[in-house]
């Protein structure tokens, strides 16, 4: 049973509630451990010490390569494999080059953003142990989730069971990883 | 649960089809649908069993002798039948082969040759300003010398035209050996090679050659 | 919440006084439970009968005068618009910008509005970025279809090719090509990136199978974890960051466009400004006429409260204003640079004879019906707001039309000059967009969720562990 | 490796355009000429005749180069080659051929040279060999190829409708002659058109003699031949006079509309062109005429008077002249006709007097009187001997005994352009017999047209181009007339057709010919290789000292609104209406009016004013109790109560281009070319008519640029920037133009001038570059929606006093300016105008603004400065035309060459979608083939032929413009390479006459246009580019076009009552004035 389980989750009522509980959880030195809220709770981020997000650095990893890439394709198109006299104007300058290569840099930007979330979060993912849980689905309505991974080092189901009690969770279960 | 845990590894193997496809539609496009596969190859059957091979290769006949208006016109012509009779009158006189170009002389209806090289008819290529300016036949038609039935060789793209356009040095060669299909600066390959690039910089600064790559030049 | 009222009082307490108080983003102090089935009732709900009454027609226009108007006109030929010489672009671009514009807003309310840390834009930001979606979906198509030969669009793309040719940097068109994909793709990902938490939502809600799978599905498997909040949430600054670029970007290549062209009229380097703004305003007209109804005919008076049609409006009017001072500038540059060719284009804008109509309906609309907005009571009255949003929509279709053609049918030698009527096909292919755009807005109202739940909860009171509602006791201050 | 492709066989239902020829003329007379089209050893034939067969050497897509634009490259299908059996000598397929002929017109002929692909023609070009001749054209030669191709043309023999064939119309023709030779021609009459041919004046003479009972009668609704008849009848010998306006100094013309719709007006525009070079000794030009003509605008004083008054304007110079007392009708200024008649006093024997076509008898002896007493006999005018006609007097037919029962008509189309009395007359009574030989099943061959009981015959004639024949030059130069091509429709020659009737032995058209040229064959092949006889030009007649003429009365009553004046004149572009079925001509703006695709009552503003009429308005003309109705236009400049209208339209059957084009004014014609007693009434309905030009005025801007004589030669840089204000502020460019670079290693530089000055705007540019360049006729529909496709226009603006225009301000909603162009008419400043003319063209802008804004590199530079256009690269965004300040871009909007000829003139516009063709559907038909039309066959395969192989043929979707004819520069370089060969002669010089002409410059007869090498310091374009009066159009846009122009230099005589700056420098000084340009 031991290797099915995947963690303790206990439910709380309110942002402020979870984040008291979600400090003591860090306090009590657990490691494997996160919140499920409905929408992001302030503070949270420094309880669990996130620290910054690598999105920023994806996406703009993306915008500078998709910026550069296009000055060096309208260099390589316009200017090197077949440089044609137009309208009197230069084979290659900025003016021509900076407006594609800045759209695109956002575009590059948009779409590192979205593939450094998704990828940071490792999603998709269709299936989730959570998901199976019948209480965890309020999470995205009004109730705030609390979960201790199985793996954690100080997990025991037992005690970690009280543990969340005696931090106000409710409805604390344990939660199966099930095929 | 209505997904299994196995579709977790999904959209990775999604993902990593999807790039393997795309790459492989990329790659297929690129080789099967240019004109360097889709044209180069193609040797229709001919109403005359007619061989170059025989013709220009053995007997060495000068190709100017049948496509005799090639230095006149943009349009390297085909020989009437009377061309051919000229020595099949007495040579080969009653092959059954030649019957239809027997025919075609006596009674002047035309032998039905396949065209093999073909430009789109926006292009405005021009024979006569080519092999009367040191670029040989072999260029773009191939050793036709050693064809017993002429296929095409060369992809006839436009940037098939513009990678000579772009450097005639390394096509071009005397006036008086466009014709010989054979010809090369030396015997030694990597000679010839190399004699290539640099007689045939000479010869294009004292030709003049323009080998414009302007739109003009073949689009009007 | 159980004990809301208790905290209710304690809230009343802790408050500021009135006149400092903020409006609340959702009104009548609802909880994240009620705000929860509010949001995802209409998705989730029977279809109630004006939808089926605004669809039906949406999606005749859509898919029977849509294609027929675009396969007449790409198997024939563009002759049978009423383009000509030396009026060679008509309706066919200047809904290209007015459909460009209108997208502009819904960037702008929830991007630009994000950053800026305006609460009020949860509400409708969602409705504003499906409206940019849906609208440069439209727009992309016009520059696609205009073409003399639209099957060789892809000459437009670094393909590369057995001609050896490639696309020609230098022409604005080119930047165009890039500036709508990405507007497309970026706020694609944005509209969609936003809904990922709300599809988490209606895949918890779900009750039946198949829509428990599609949402399951589309949800990607969000769970609403810290980690996934963290970096979920920094991704949408950026994408919001990214977006606010896109809000001042596309518009402006859409206005290199002209102002790169030599023709008087389009000359101007006012013309990115110009059209950034002409955009903004053209898509808070829209954003009135699409809220005013939808809000009423879905119940959401609490959510999208009447401090959000006031805010709009005067957004509306803000951009406006600036839009005055530009035709203001116009004018006077045309003046004062003593080009006659300037000073004979807008001189006609108002004065020529054959277009003047559409040149008063600019200034009678886009300046001074645009004033009416001073006033709070029109500000407040929903019908009057309904009324110019339409009509802002149709002063800027008629400034795009004035630019556009207005400029074009009498430029430099008087021998060419000429004169421009759309034909049917025009107006038909017009109508045909807009039904596409309302039946995609309507399929998107019936079946995505509309309000960004997930945003929206995050700005009450509620949620903030801070806040009382939040659960958080007196003087407990972390 | 050998791969071998199974392509499909070449499918049976797609068309190779032989067989399909084949097919659609699966006829007897079409197989006849089959087979006299190959016949065994071909290559024996006669010289001249094998190499201008149409060869069967190639399938479709050689022939019609660049049909395929769309899918070529999708689909392959299998094409052959189809080589000769017997190798012809000295030709060699591909390589274009020349031949000389020359294209017969009514009193005289325009000596050609026709280039021929293929025994194909393709382009006719003015023979610049012939003594005198720029290589010029008129407008009506350049279009004649398309007639050749014409797929309305008659192709049949026809007896009662019914096709018959050619043996036995021949027959008839035999039994014909067998019957008449038997009662002397008793009964037989000819009805045939004026001509100047030889060869036909011997058969009229052996017709003569072998039935001297028989009439001939001679008929043209335009008749050229009373400069003839009135010097003849001065003179009291048959002589004719021809005009050298390059010998005036001053010329006079009343009513006479030399430069547009006399007879020769490509050799008098020439020839005053010559006499018109800005500096001192430039001609000046006095025109009196109520219509406004290309002479008008020409002219450097104009009187605007109604035609009729024109005889007593006549007789007040005259008067003048010869010091007697002067009457000058009323409303005309006394001090205009002193100053004028002063001024040709003052230049006596460098003077003429120059009398309109249109203008009776007695003016014209009146002018011969003044031109003696001027002196002009021993100066600008030479007499020539002429040949007595020998045709009867028609009006003889009116006053006949109705016994004539056989008409043999020979040309021309007397059921429509005959006033209808004397059609009375033709119509004969029973049992009788018309013989018809014409070029269309028209209105003549209509037997409806004829009494019921009536036989007539239908006998196919052919083109000139198709034709042995000869004709008289206007300088008498004889010059042959030799075919490019077999009659495409086996149809009959004019001197076969008469010679089968005389019962001749000799009835090849080319025996005929070479009969009356005689001489050896030697000098017969010269004659015909150089497409005249030298040496054949007759003396000039040596001439009494004085006229034995007494001064004939001139009566005339001035026109009112009651009694309006009808002026029937030639048209500029259907003539006569002989070339109503050219598309071509049809789609030629007017040079004045900028009409197509229509004729209307022209009327001043003034006159329409008190009618209360207006553009558009439908009117009944009365006149004499005939009426007809046709819509109303507003002229400038034109005379008060005065109509004009232009005779050619309103054909009933003419074909599918020409029929129901316009309203038919021969209906109230009587002969008679002028007429009072007019009355207009409102019908209340409205048409629409297409201009190409909607706005007449330009607007004060200094597009054109003109100055007076006096001003010139004090600043001959008048029409330079600082005169005109913008100048360019001196920039530079931010980065180099790369075209300077390129301009090191480029051969050549290419440009053009277009001196104004020499421009009498007629518009034979226009036609000719249509031809060369295979520019499609886009219909009355299209031209409305402002979708014409010309590449090269004529930009004809009004100019007048900026004192009478109401243009105070732009923001003055009232201001002139501020109107719609529909308004215009209304306006007073359009009463007295001066007109400039302008082509324009692509100005081939080194920093060309149409380039940088194609996302996909269809327009760019070459490196010898061209702005070329790879129409196959474009995708039609149309970005370019926008950006081109000088619009000189043309979009396909729709597949104009390919859309059925019957949409050209509604609003239909068939989609491959919907439409069938020979019912089929068309989007199969183009799936099976891509370069099918949408049109029936009979009328696709002509359209084909008549397309210049060397130009691409655009289809839909794309934009295109003037290329300064490219074909012509690489053809003219690949030639030079040719001729190089190991050498480095690359180059083209004009001294060694290696650089080509563009086809305007080719075909203008005023030289007006000079294409060359700028790079070239010696080149003519190089030294025109020098004169001071050289400027560049909206140059302060910085595109430093290649095109300029040469400002326009008028010389008006300080003396007169109306000297003053011309209009359009009074315009701009006013403009800037008033809107403070600085």
């Amino acid at each position: 049973m031991s290797e099915k389980v995947y963690g303790l989750m206990a439910e709380f009522d309110s942002p402020a509630a979870i984040l008291h509980a979600a400090e003591k959880v860090r306090d009590a030195g657990y490691r494997r451990w996160d919140a499920f809220t409905p929408f992001p709770i302030h503070g949270m981020d420094k309880v669990m010490k996130l620290g910054n997000s690598l999105v920023g650095w994806v996406a703009l990893g993306g915008g500078v390569f998709m910026f550069l890439q296009i000055a060096g394709l309208i260099w390589f198109t316009n200017a090197f494999d077949y440089p044609i006299i137009v309208g009197g104007k230069p084979m290659f300058s900025v003016p021509m080059t900076f407006v594609p290569s800045y759209i695109m840099l956002i575009m590059g930007g948009a779409v590192g953003a979205l593939i450094g979330m998704l990828g940071l979060n490792q999603l998709p993912r269709l299936h989730h142990p959570l998901l199976d849980q019948k209480r965890f689905a309020l999470v995205s309505r009004d109730k705030f989730i609390l979960l201790i991974g199985a793996q954690d080092e100080k997990f025991c189901a037992t005690e970690t069971k009280t543990f969340l009690e005696s931090l106000g969770g409710t409805h604390v279960e344990i939660v199966e990883d099930k095929d | 649960m209505i997904f299994p845990k196995w579709t977790n590894s999904l959209p990775l193997v999604l993902l990593v089809g999807a790039a393997l496809a795309g790459g492989g539609v990329a790659a297929g496009v690129t080789i099967y649908l240019t004109p360097k596969y889709t044209r180069a190859g193609y040797q229709p059957v001919q109403p005359v069993p007619f061989s170059h091979k025989i013709h220009a290769g053995q007997l060495g006949v000068d190709c100017r002798y049948c496509h005799n208006g090639v230095e006149k016109s943009w349009f390297s012509n085909l020989p009437g039948a009377s061309t051919c009779m000229n020595c099949h009158s007495t040579v080969l006189k009653d092959d059954s082969r030649l019957a239809i170009v027997r025919e075609s002389a006596t009674n002047n209806t035309p032998v039905p040759w396949v065209q093999v090289h073909i430009v789109p008819d926006y292009v405005y290529f021009n024979h006569s300003v080519h092999v009367t300016r040191g670029i040989s036949c072999v260029s773009c038609h191939g050793r036709v010398d050693q064809m017993t039935e002429v296929r095409e060789v060369k992809s006839m793209s436009m940037s098939f035209c513009l990678d000579c356009h772009r450097d005639p040095a390394s096509q071009i060669r005397p006036v008086d050996k466009v014709t010989n299909l054979g010809w090369t600066w030396s015997t030694n390959g990597v000679e010839a090679e190399h004699l290539q690039t640099v007689e045939g910089k000479k010869l294009v600064e004292h030709m003049r050659v323009e080998s414009l790559q302007s739109c003009s030049a073949c689009h009007r | 919440m159980a004990d809301s009222a208790l905290n209710l009082e304690e809230l009343k307490r802790l408050a500021p006084p009135v006149e400092l108080q903020r409006a609340p983003v959702v009104e009548g102090n609802k909880g994240l439970g009620w705000l929860t089935d509010k949001l995802s009732v209409f998705a989730e709900g029977k279809t109630p009968r004006w939808w089926w009454i605004l669809f039906i027609p949406a999606a005749f226009a859509a898919t029977v005068i849509f294609p027929t108007c675009l396969f007449y006109q790409v198997f024939t030929g563009v002759g049978v618009w009423g383009n000509n010489h030396p009026v060679m672009w008509g309706l066919d671009i200047v809904n290209f910008i007015w459909w460009v514009g209108v997208a502009h807003a819904g960037t702008l309310i929830s991007a630009l509005l994000f950053l800026t840390k305006q609460h009020w834009r949860t509400t409708i930001g969602r409705m504003a970025e499906a409206m940019t979606v849906f609208s440069v979906m439209m727009a992309g198509l016009y520059p696609a279809i205009h073409v003399g030969r639209a099957w060789f669009d892809w000459f437009m793309f670094p393909v590369p090719n057995s001609n050896g040719l490639w696309p020609q940097f230098r022409s604005p068109l080119m930047w165009d090509v890039f500036a709508v994909n990405t507007y497309l793709v970026v706020s694609s990902l944005f509209f969609f990136m936003g809904m990922i938490p709300d599809f988490a939502v209606l895949r918890d809600r779900a009750t039946t199978r198949i829509r428990k799978t599609i949402f399951t599905f589309l949800a990607m498997g969000w769970t609403g974890s810290a980690r996934q909040w963290h970096n979920y949430e920094k991704a949408y600054v950026v994408l919001c960051g990214l977006c606010t670029l896109l809000v001042f970007t596309v518009s402006s290549i859409v206005g290199l466009d002209f102002c790169t062209a030599q023709i008087a009229g389009w000359h101007a380097t006012i013309f990115p400004l110009y059209f950034v703004i002409g955009a903004v305003f053209c898509g808070f007209g829209m954003m009135l006429v699409i809220l005013i109804p939808l809000r009423k005919w879905c119940g959401l008076e609490n959510i999208i409260t009447m401090s959000h049609m006031d805010k709009v409006a005067k957004l509306a009017l803000v951009s406006g204003l600036i839009i005055d001072y530009i035709y203001l500038m116009e004018f006077f540059i045309a003046w004062y640079s003593g080009d006659p060719y300037e000073r004979w284009v807008f001189g006609h804008r108002l004065f020529g004879h054959t277009y003047m109509v559409l040149g008063w309906m600019l200034i009678g609309i886009n300046v001074c019906v645009t004033q009416l907005l001073w006033f709070k009571k029109v500000r407040s009255n929903l019908l009057w707001l309904f009324i110019i949003g339409l009509l802002i929509n149709c002063g800027m279709w008629s400034e795009r039309f004035v630019i556009v053609v207005g400029s074009l049918y009498q430029d430099f030698l008087p021998a060419n000059w000429g004169k421009y009527m759309p034909t049917i096909w025009d107006i038909g292919l017009y109508i045909g967009t807009l039904g596409a755009f309302f039946m995609l807005y309507l399929l998107f109202v019936k079946f995505l969720p509309m309000i960004a739940i997930s945003e929206v909860k995050g700005v009450m009171p509620e949620a903030d562990p801070h806040h009382p509602l939040g659960g958080a006791k007196k003087g407990d201050h972390q | 490796m050998k791969k071998i492709f199974n392509y499909a066989p070449a499918p049976t239902t797609g068309r190779r355009y032989w067989r399909s020829l084949d097919d659609l003329a699966d006829t007897a007379e079409f197989k006849e000429w089959l087979h006299r089209e190959f016949p065994v050893g071909a290559s024996q034939m006669e010289d001249g005749q094998s190499r201008r067969n149409f060869l069967k050497i190639m399938s479709a897509s050689f022939a019609f180069a660049g049909l395929a634009m769309g899918g070529a490259g999708c689909r392959r299908p299998e094409e052959k080659l189809e080589p000769f059996g017997q190798q012809p000598d000295n030709y060699t397929f591909g390589d274009a051929q020349y031949f000389a002929t020359a294209m017969p017109t009514r009193t005289g002929a325009i000596p050609l040279v026709v280039k021929s692909y293929e025994g194909r023609p393709v382009k006719i070009e003015g023979n610049s060999l012939y003594p005198g001749s720029n290589g010029s054209t008129d407008r009506y030669a350049q279009a004649s190829i398309l007639d050749l191709y014409d797929p309305d043309r008659a192709r049949h023999f026809k007896h009662d409708g019914k096709q018959v064939s050619r043996e036995e119309a021949l027959g008839f023709l035999a039994s014909l002659s067998e019957k008449f030779s038997g009662n002397l021609g008793e009964g037989l009459a000819f009805l045939a058109e004026s001509s100047t041919s030889p060869s036909r004046a011997r058969l009229q003479g052996i017709i003569a003699n072998k039935f001297p009972k028989s009439k001939w009668f001679t008929y043209d609704a335009i008749d050229s031949s009373i400069h003839q008849r009135a010097a003849t009848q001065a003179f009291g010998q048959p002589v004719k006079p021809v005009f050298n306006f390059d010998k005036a100094k001053v010329v006079l013309s009343l009513d006479a509309d030399f430069l547009g719709g006399e007879d020769d007006a490509h050799n008098h525009i020439r020839k005053y062109a010559a006499s018109r070079k800005a500096g001192d000794g430039m001609s000046r030009l006095y025109a009196v005429e109520s219509l406004f003509t290309l002479t008008g605008a020409g002219a450097d004083h104009r009187l605007r008077v109604a035609a009729s008054l024109i005889g007593e304007i006549a007789a007040a110079i005259s008067a003048t002249i010869s010091h007697s007392a002067v009457t000058v009708p009323a409303g005309v200024s006394a001090e205009w006709i002193a100053e004028c008649a002063k001024d040709l006093m003052a230049n006596r024997r460098k003077a003429m007097v120059v009398v309109g076509q249109r203008q009776p008898l007695e003016v014209h002896l009146l002018a011969q009187q003044i031109n003696m007493s001027l002196g002009a006999f021993t100066g600008p005018i030479t007499l020539l001997p002429a040949v007595a006609s020998a045709a009867a007097d028609l009006n003889e037919l009116l006053a006949g005994d109705g016994l004539i029962k056989t008409w043999i008509i020979v040309g021309g189309n007397p059921a429509y352009n005959l006033p209808a009395n004397f059609v009375q007359r033709l119509a004969p009574s029973k049992g009788s017999e018309l013989i018809r030989l014409g070029y269309y099943e028209d209105e003549t061959s209509d037997n409806s047209n004829w009494s019921a009981s009536s036989s007539l015959w239908n006998f196919p004639a052919t083109h000139y181009l198709e034709s042995w024949g000869d004709a008289t030059t206007s300088d008498g130069i004889l010059v042959p007339v030799q075919p490019l091509t077999q009659p495409l429709f086996g149809g009959l020659t004019e001197l076969e057709f008469l010679a089968r009737l005389a019962g001749s032995a000799e009835t090849s058209a080319h025996d005929i010919v070479r009969t009356t040229f005689g001489g050896s064959d030697e000098a017969w092949k010269k004659t015909l290789f150089s497409g005249f006889v030298e040496g054949s030009a007759a003396a000039a007649v040596s001439l009494p000292a004085h006229l034995t003429l007494s001064m004939p009365k001139i009566s005339a009553t001035a026109p009112s609104a009651n009694s309006l004046e009808v002026i029937f004149y030639r048209d500029a572009k259907v003539d006569d209406g002989r070339c109503s079925n050219n598309g071509w001509m049809q789609e030629l703006p007017d040079p004045i009016t900028k009409m197509t695709w229509d004729n209307a009552v022209l009327i001043s503003r003034k006159t329409a004013r008190e009618l209360g009429v207006a553009n558009g308005d439908i009117v009944e003309i009365s006149l004499n109790g005939k009426k007809v109705s046709g819509p109303i236009w507003t002229q400038p400049g034109m005379a008060d109560y005065s109509l004009g209208l232009a005779l050619g339209y309103g054909r009933e059957r003419a074909g599918r281009v020409g029929t129901g084009v316009g309203f038919n004014a021969y209906k109230i014609f009587s002969g008679k070319y002028i007429e009072t007693g007019a009355t207009i009434t409102k019908t209340g309905a409205t048409y629409v008519l297409a201009c190409t030009q909607h706005h007449w005025s330009m607007e004060g801007r200094p597009a054109v640029r003109e100055a007076n004589l006096e001003e010139f030669l004090k600043e001959p840089d008048f029409a330079q920037e600082k005169f005109h204000g913008v100048e360019p502020p001196i920039v530079q460019s931010l980065y180099p133009n790369p075209l300077d670079e390129a301009k090191k290693t480029a051969l050549h530089q290419w440009g053009m001038t277009v001196d104004l000055n020499a421009c009498v705007g007629c518009g034979t540019c226009v036609v000719a570059c249509q031809s060369e360049n295979n520019i499609p006729i886009v219909g009355k529909d299209q031209v409305l929606r402002g979708r014409e496709m010309h590449w090269m226009r004529i930009d004809r603006y009004f100019t007048s006093d900026p004192k009478r225009k109401n243009n105070k301000s732009i923001f003055d909603p009232r201001a002139d300016e501020n109107q719609t162009d529909e308004n215009q008419q209304f306006a007073e400043w359009i009463d007295d105008v001066q007109a400039v003319n302008q082509p324009m063209l692509c100005q081939m802008c080194e920093s060309a603004p149409c380039e940088s804004v194609c996302p996909v590199n269809a327009t760019v530079h070459d490196q010898e400065g061209l702005n070329v256009m790879a129409y196959n690269r474009c995708i039609g965004t149309r970005y370019c035309s926008n950006n081109c300040p000088y619009k000189v871009r043309r979009f396909n909007f729709l597949d104009y060459n390919k859309r059925p000829l019957t949409e050209l003139k509604g609003t239909m516009y068939s989609t491959t979608l919907t439409h069938k063709t020979d019912g089929e559907w068309d989007l199969k038909r183009w799936w099976n083939d891509p370069n099918s039309g949408m049109r029936s066959e009979d009328e696709w395969d002509l359209i084909k032929l008549s397309k210049n192989p060397d130009v691409t043929v655009r289809m839909r979707g794309v934009m295109e413009k003037c290329t300064y004819c490219t074909q012509r520069i690489e053809h003219a370089k690949i030639s030079q390479k040719v001729k190089a060969g190991g050498t480095d002669k690359v180059c083209l010089s004009e001294g060694a006459g290696t650089v080509p002409k563009t086809a305007c410059q080719q075909a203008c007869p005023a030289g007006a246009i000079v294409f060359g090498d700028v790079s070239d310091p010696n080149s003519s374009v190089s030294k025109l580019k020098l004169l001071p009066q050289n400027y560049s159009v909206l140059g302060e846009l910085l595109t430093k076009p290649r095109t300029t122009y040469l400002a326009r230099i008028r010389n008006p005589n300080p003396a007169m009552p109306d000297y003053h700056d011309p209009f359009s420098t009074e315009e701009y000084d006013h403009a800037s004035l008033t809107k403070g340009n600085s």
